[in-house]
């Protein structure tokens, strides 16, 4: 059940591979991807997008401002 | 006789490890050598570089100053920059698994190794550093292969022997791809 | 050559049922003469460990740090110990404590810690407290850049602390030499009980070669220091470290004391390289690491026909006078090379006093924080 | 990142990428402060005083005037500048190193002077920056790139508990420990930056939080093994905790 | 004098003269100090370690040997000492400007470190030495050289307690307060001072004992006055008490 | 003549209902040009008072503490405040923090208090930090004895912290001239944003005389900091101080930055007396107290037929290198005559550059810690 | 009752007049005198030495180690 | 015209003010005036001295350096400091109350006060200070007498009026017991 108005979003230039929001998302639709950035890093990326609840655990956690819930427009 | 050597790579390529081989090799030889290195003001990652000199005498400069005769170019971000230092009728070994883009540079001799795929193939991408161990030595002569051998396996013999032979097949492979290359 | 390595006991004299937060253990071990392949900060540790000094305090700060995590590992080998106080100050304070035993400690930092340490070492100065330092000189002013520079010269050779004191200050320029001038330096810190400070810059002390070690002997404790350290009064009257409660003849007459002490260190102990400069058009005059690039500047200009010496000043306090006392006649002008921008260059200036013009180049910071050696080849060229 | 920056507001510079490593402690605490600031409105007149470490880096990330201080100093130079310009809003960024091994008497000094500015201690219990050396708040046995064969308490002490020590001065008006170890401990981290500045903007005294965070790098751990360990280690002996929150006693003396 | 000897032995040395002000009480302090390493029979492996200020001069007063270290480092230099000689007792005699206004920090660190030294900390609460400025333990609204309308809290901070700091500490293992207005309290400080001194010689830890004492100069108040202004105010925020006493807990860790 | 005595309002711009902290009342009181007879820490006191300075921040120490208790009284007055605070360490980073709002602060210490400062004072160096401070100078090394002294004339002009960097330097011999200077101290912090050290010995900072003060006119907020104070990015851009995360190449630039911003210096700020250096046979360089005594010195002997002249150095850094360029003929030597071992000696040794002879007399400590008249007169006597 | 074996002394040259050990004494026995040291003090004395109890308060409060109760010989 | 003036004494016998009394009253006549003072270790008491150069023009050496053109020595713990501080040809006046053993020094004039006698009669010790300042300027003439009786009046006159009348009786009686000894 997702809020309409809002969405999931990776920045994946910042993000550092570290996990902490694979860990902590209580739907398991995050993973560490293939892709590298810019600073060497693989992406995490959203491998179940379908699952995500929006709940916004994943930025709280996450130490590089690489991902959250933003509102849609 | 005095040999100038830059190692070059991201964090993780073993830049270092095989600026210290060639300092332990020299040792062995009774030669003089002095490491440097380049540091940043951070902890953590990115490119690093290690310099090498190696000679029959006393070391008075201990820098490379834009006058390498071998560099070793592991990654793409500092391929610029092992140009640049280069001496003229220096000589740079890149690493074309992911060194794409390549420029002339008057005076330098460059031959590419694709040392990451070889590595691959070996077992690890992490022996691409010995891979250009083996064309830096058929290329300067600044080590008997031997020496770096015996280093290799003083290293890692008892404990790791995997690891061993996969590292002294790197090294082959090295220096045999420098030979076909530099033809 | 294998001999016993030199173990000193550690142990608190209280009820031995007691628990005791103080005490170590010494373990017994053996090495031998070798020559080891290290960054020039450890083998900094290795040399003062080897020569006898069993205490260690400091507080990390690069490019520095490498000296402690090296004692922090031999040390309790020899029955010593490295500690980490909770700042510089504190540093400098507890090495001043362990001095007033009679017992040479050491101490390895940087320029912010240096700053830190200058009301103490004055102090240590005025006290006649020897002990070994080492700043390993990184880019000031304020917290500054990491990468090697010189420019703590002044500050070193000066007293940047209030009065008139000095220490002595040597500036070896290679690790096989950090070997070689470590028990000149704990003889140097017993014989005129002074501080002895080690100036290294951070591209030296980072640099990785090998060094000679010969057998470790504990020099330290071949000075007998009965005379005046502050064990007790079991066998000596009353003795007290003078800092605060002076009278102002005795002030006057400390100053006066350590000024005669400082006289005969300047006649005594001058030390420095000196590289063809008999016949030498030009001089080069340079420390630590353009000192030993000048080794080969000299030797590739010379190969060029072109006369040039090197003088390179190993003590800098006291700063060898002695060297430009009796300059050739050929010398036409002097160029003085520092990681800094110009600091040297005044104690050239001073011991040349206006018999020739000198020259200078120099630089602080940067990805390459030194004079390379084209560009003190290119310098010299425009004044041949 | 523009996406991102909705939440964010004005305060952190997503374009500019942290340059902490991966899974540091320090990214979600400088987040936090960011949030914080933005939340308040008070971007234009906060100034950040940041010591000497790893999170001498986190002004980058904002879009605030910030001070570097010599290492341990930030709370007398934050002082300094509150005095002269009270109107501002001034907080100390500063690992545990600078703020309770060097700046011990600094903080303490100006936690009792009771003039509202905030410090935050992050405490990832050792030196970061410098690799990773045994830091005040080493824990007991602790390998450190300085005690190769752990902390021995007889010879360093026991771990220093820093807000502890402000217990007894009242002009300390909010003192807390925090944690960030999962989006739980985050979220009441959150609260406790908040009313850390809230203090001092109401110019009630000086206000204190110390965050207990991981530093993989340091401690040779991975990013998740990192943090396993301060939620089961670190918080057992440095327990999360408000000490003090004495922000509706105005009256009081 | 030679009379008076008797009592005293050989610590003291009684042909010289304290130089302390009329009514100091460091005079008495300096005394208990005197008797406790007489009594224990240390007095030729003791050294004081002074700081500066008055008290800087207590050493000349007894036969042991003495360290006068730079002001507020004088813990630092009896942990580098106590290091270096393990067998010798090590005490600092600091005033409390040198003890908790400069020296704080290698004061907590000193204790938190918890290796057997004696800390001596005599609060008269002003700096007697310079002129009776403020102290950090001047009390609220006295009226100072450097405060002359008199300590305002919310500028200076509420006086300072030093002691109740190292509430936390496990390596400090003796911890006091003691006053010296009357017979009575003198008593009990003369006990403090022999346990701090057993604590070390006993190898148990760091210990502490802060003495409040009058400045009648620098309070500009008589003799009599002074001691009673300590009895009444000092002691009512200073609360005299043993904060800490672990001397026999040998097998706690 | 009666002026406006220059009120600054402090307040907090918080909710008004609230208590706050750091509420100071400013009195309005009225004051005039007028001649006072104080100490000269006091007059130092009311000069940079007047001027416009209104934090001071101080730590006692003999013999500045006359500073602070002057100021603690006169700046509140004015809507200052003198804030003492826990350490010399603590003073100086909280001057640092108050220059930072682009406001100009003072300190005042001595000896042990100035090398505690070394740290931050190469960090406001570096950080182009304004300030004034002053070094009441006693005897050192160490604790050291509270008479007057002139030892700290290395640390101060040589910057006693890490790093490249100077300060400016002031020696002011008489309370006049402490008065007279104090709006050129405050117009070099701004100009140029760097501390101004103001260094006086002891027996003059505690010498009683009379000094006419003008009105007070507050110099200091007639400099526009608003490009480049860190007051909150309400009127600019994010800006930092920057200092601990320095790249390489910023390290480097500010070092090339502050080496062009002293060069200036050195060129347009140097500043000295020069009596009756024409036609001098022997000429006296002193500063301070020595140099004023030189001023009844040169007349004395004159009235004699001896042809002395005196350079008095007031600005020591930058050193009055101009005062020696054209030294007359007729000079045969020079005497320095300082409260020390020989430390400005160097200056003028280097100013000299071997031109001529420079003989040197001094002293540190004792009942009378300097150089009499009689001693001045008798050494240039064997230089005639 | 005095100890037989005890009595009262006063080392003049050390006493700095403070007038403690005059407050302490429970038996009023003590004064500040006329005479001066040599420190320039008025000496403290017994003016009713009969009425001491030997009881050493005075020397416990004394601060300049100038007064007490000794071992008579 | 320079005077060189040396006030000493031991702690509370107002050397100290007797020095600030002239140099108020060389600043009221327009003179230049610079007072130094020998200070200790310590806070306590003690002897002290003042020093006072008072001068017609700008004065360069601030310090009475054993040149003092009058002395007043009020205890005897520094009499023979004021003797050996004189000038050739200067005046020492010393306080005979206390001062009872004294020793001829050539081309040093000595006048000797029994200043804390006077005192005493006229009323307090303290005012002993005072009589020497009467003694002083009538010896030197270094300022009015008239001067110095206002300095005095603005000091203690409006609070307390008794004080005053003792010090200028003070005042009046050294003068004369100069004019008398001096003969
Ligand atoms: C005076 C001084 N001493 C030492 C240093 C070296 N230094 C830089 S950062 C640091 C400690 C960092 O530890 P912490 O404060 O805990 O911060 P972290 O990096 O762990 O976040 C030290 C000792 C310095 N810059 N200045
Ligand atoms: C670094 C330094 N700063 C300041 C001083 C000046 N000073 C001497 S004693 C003292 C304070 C004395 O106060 P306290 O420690 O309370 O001792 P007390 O005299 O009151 O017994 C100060 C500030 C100094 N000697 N060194
Ligand atoms: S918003 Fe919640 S559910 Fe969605 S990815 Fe993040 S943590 Fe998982
Ligand atoms: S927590 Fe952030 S940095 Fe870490 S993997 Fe997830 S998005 Fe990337
Ligand atoms: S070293 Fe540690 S504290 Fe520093 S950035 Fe890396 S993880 Fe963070
Ligand atoms: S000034 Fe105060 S502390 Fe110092 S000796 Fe006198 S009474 Fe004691
Ligand atoms: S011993 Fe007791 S009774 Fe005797 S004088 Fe002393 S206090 Fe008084
Ligand atoms: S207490 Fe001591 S110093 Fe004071 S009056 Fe009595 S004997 Fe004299
Ligand atoms: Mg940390
Ligand atoms: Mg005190």
């Amino acid at each position: 059940m997702k809020a309409k108005n809002k969405k999931h979003v990776i920045c994946g230039e910042r993000c550092k591979s570290c996990g902490l929001c694979v860990e902590a998302c209580p739907k398991n639709t995050l993973a560490i991807g293939q892709t590298l950035n810019g600073q060497g890093y693989n992406i995490v990326e959203q491998i179940r997008p379908e699952d995500c609840v929006l709940c916004g655990l994943c930025r709280i956690v996450c130490p590089d401002v690489a991902i959250g819930v933003v509102e849609s427009d | 006789m005095r040999t100038n050597c830059t190692f070059s790579g991201s964090g993780g390529q073993g830049s270092a490890l095989l600026a210290k081989l060639i300092c332990q090799g020299a040792m062995k030889q009774g030669l003089q050598v002095v490491m440097t290195q380049t540091y940043g003001i951070e902890q953590r990652g990115g490119d690093s570089t290690g310099y090498v000199v190696v000679s029959d005498s006393r070391i008075g400069n201990p820098l490379v100053e834009n006058d390498a005769d071998v560099s070793v170019a592991l990654s793409p971000t500092i391929y610029e920059g092992c140009l640049d230092g280069s001496a003229v009728g220096g000589l740079v070994l890149a690493n074309s698994s992911l060194i794409t883009e390549t420029r002339e540079r008057e005076g330098v001799k460059q031959v590419l190794i694709p040392a990451s795929d070889i590595a691959v193939e070996l077992g690890s991408v992490k022996c691409a550093n010995i891979v250009m161990l083996g064309a830096v030595l058929e290329a300067t002569k600044v080590l008997e292969f031997a020496t770096v051998e015996e280093v290799l396996r003083d290293l890692m013999g008892a404990k790791k022997p995997a690891l061993l032979e996969m590292n002294l097949k790197a090294l082959e492979k090295g220096r045999a791809l420098y030979l076909s290359a530099a033809e | 050559m294998v001999v016993r390595r030199n173990v000193i006991r550690y142990s608190l004299a209280v009820d031995e049922k007691k628990r005791s937060n103080l005490k170590t253990i010494a373990s017994e071990s053996y090495m031998k003469s070798e020559t080891l392949f290290l960054k020039n900060a450890q083998t900094f540790a290795e040399a003062m460990v080897r020569c006898g000094v069993r205490y260690h305090f400091a507080y990390p700060i690069t490019p520095a740090t490498e000296v402690m995590k090296h004692t922090s590992v031999i040390l309790p080998q020899y029955g010593g110990r490295m500690v980490q106080m909770e700042s510089e100050l504190a540093v400098a304070n507890a090495l001043a404590g362990c001095a007033c035993t009679g017992t040479l400690g050491a101490t390895s930092t940087s320029g912010p810690g240096m700053s830190l340490m200058q009301e103490t070492i004055s102090y240590m100065a005025g006290g006649e407290l020897p002990c070994i330092m080492l700043d390993a000189m990184r880019v000031g002013p304020g917290d500054g850049d990491i990468v090697g520079a010189q420019s703590n010269y002044f500050q070193a050779t000066r007293g940047g602390g209030h009065g008139d004191y000095r220490v002595i200050v040597l500036a070896p320029a290679s690790g096989q030499e950090i070997v070689d001038i470590m028990p000149e330096a704990v003889k140097l810190a017993y014989t005129y009980r002074t501080p002895v400070l080690f100036v290294i810059d951070g591209v030296t002390c980072t640099m990785t070669e090998s060094a000679n070690f010969p057998e470790p002997h504990d020099y330290a404790s071949e000075f007998d220091t009965s005379s005046w350290a502050f064990t007790g009064t079991g066998d000596h009257p009353k003795r007290y470290l003078l800092t605060g409660s002076y009278t102002h003849s005795q002030g006057e007459e400390l100053n006066n004391h350590l000024l005669a002490k400082y006289e005969r260190i300047k006649e005594e102990e001058q030390r420095w390289e000196e590289i063809q400069v008999d016949d030498a058009d030009v001089v080069l005059v340079a420390f630590g690491i353009h000192g030993r690039m000048g080794q080969d500047l000299v030797s590739n200009m010379r190969a060029d026909g072109k006369k040039v010496g090197l003088i390179r000043p190993i003590s800098l306090w006291p700063f060898p006078d002695k060297a430009f006392e009796k300059l050739p006649e050929s010398v036409k002008s002097m160029l003085v090379v520092e990681m800094n921008h110009g600091q040297m260059l005044d104690d050239v200036r001073l011991a040349v006093n206006g018999r020739l013009p000198v020259h200078f180049l120099g630089k602080t910071g940067g990805d390459m924080p030194l004079c390379t050696l084209a560009e003190m080849t290119a310098k010299i060229n425009t004044l041949l | 990142m523009q996406e991102l920056a909705k939440i964010y507001g004005e305060t952190l510079l997503l374009d500019k990428k942290f340059s902490y490593c991966p899974g540091c402690g320090h990214g979600i605490v400088t987040r936090l402060v960011a949030e914080a600031i933005e939340a308040f409105g008070i971007r234009k007149r906060t100034v950040s005083v940041v010591g000497i470490g790893c999170g001498g880096f986190s002004h980058h990330y904002m879009e605030i005037d910030a001070i570097e201080a010599m290492h341990g100093r930030a709370p007398a130079v934050a002082v300094g500048y509150k005095i002269a310009k009270p109107e501002n809003i001034v907080y100390t960024y500063q690992g545990d190193g600078d703020c309770s091994a060097i700046g011990l008497a600094e903080l303490l000094h100006t936690a009792n002077r009771g003039i509202p500015v905030t410090c935050f201690m992050i405490n990832n219990n050792l030196f970061g920056m410098t690799g990773g050396q045994m830091s005040p708040a080493t824990l007991e046995g602790q390998v450190t790139s300085t005690t190769p064969k752990g902390r021995d308490v007889h010879q360093h002490g026991y771990p220093l508990r820093v807000p502890e020590m402000m217990a007894d001065m009242r002009g300390a008006k909010y003192v807390a420990r925090e944690a960030v170890y999962d989006a739980k401990s985050i979220r009441k981290a959150a609260s406790s930056v908040r009313k850390a500045l809230d203090c001092q903007m109401k110019g009630l005294g000086f206000s204190f939080v110390e965050f207990i965070v991981p530093c993989p790098t340091g401690l040779r751990l991975s990013v998740s093994d990192s943090y396993k360990w301060n939620k089961e280690k670190m918080v057992e002996y440095f327990k999360p905790q408000v000490f003090k929150n004495e922000m509706e006693q105005n009256d009081e003396n």
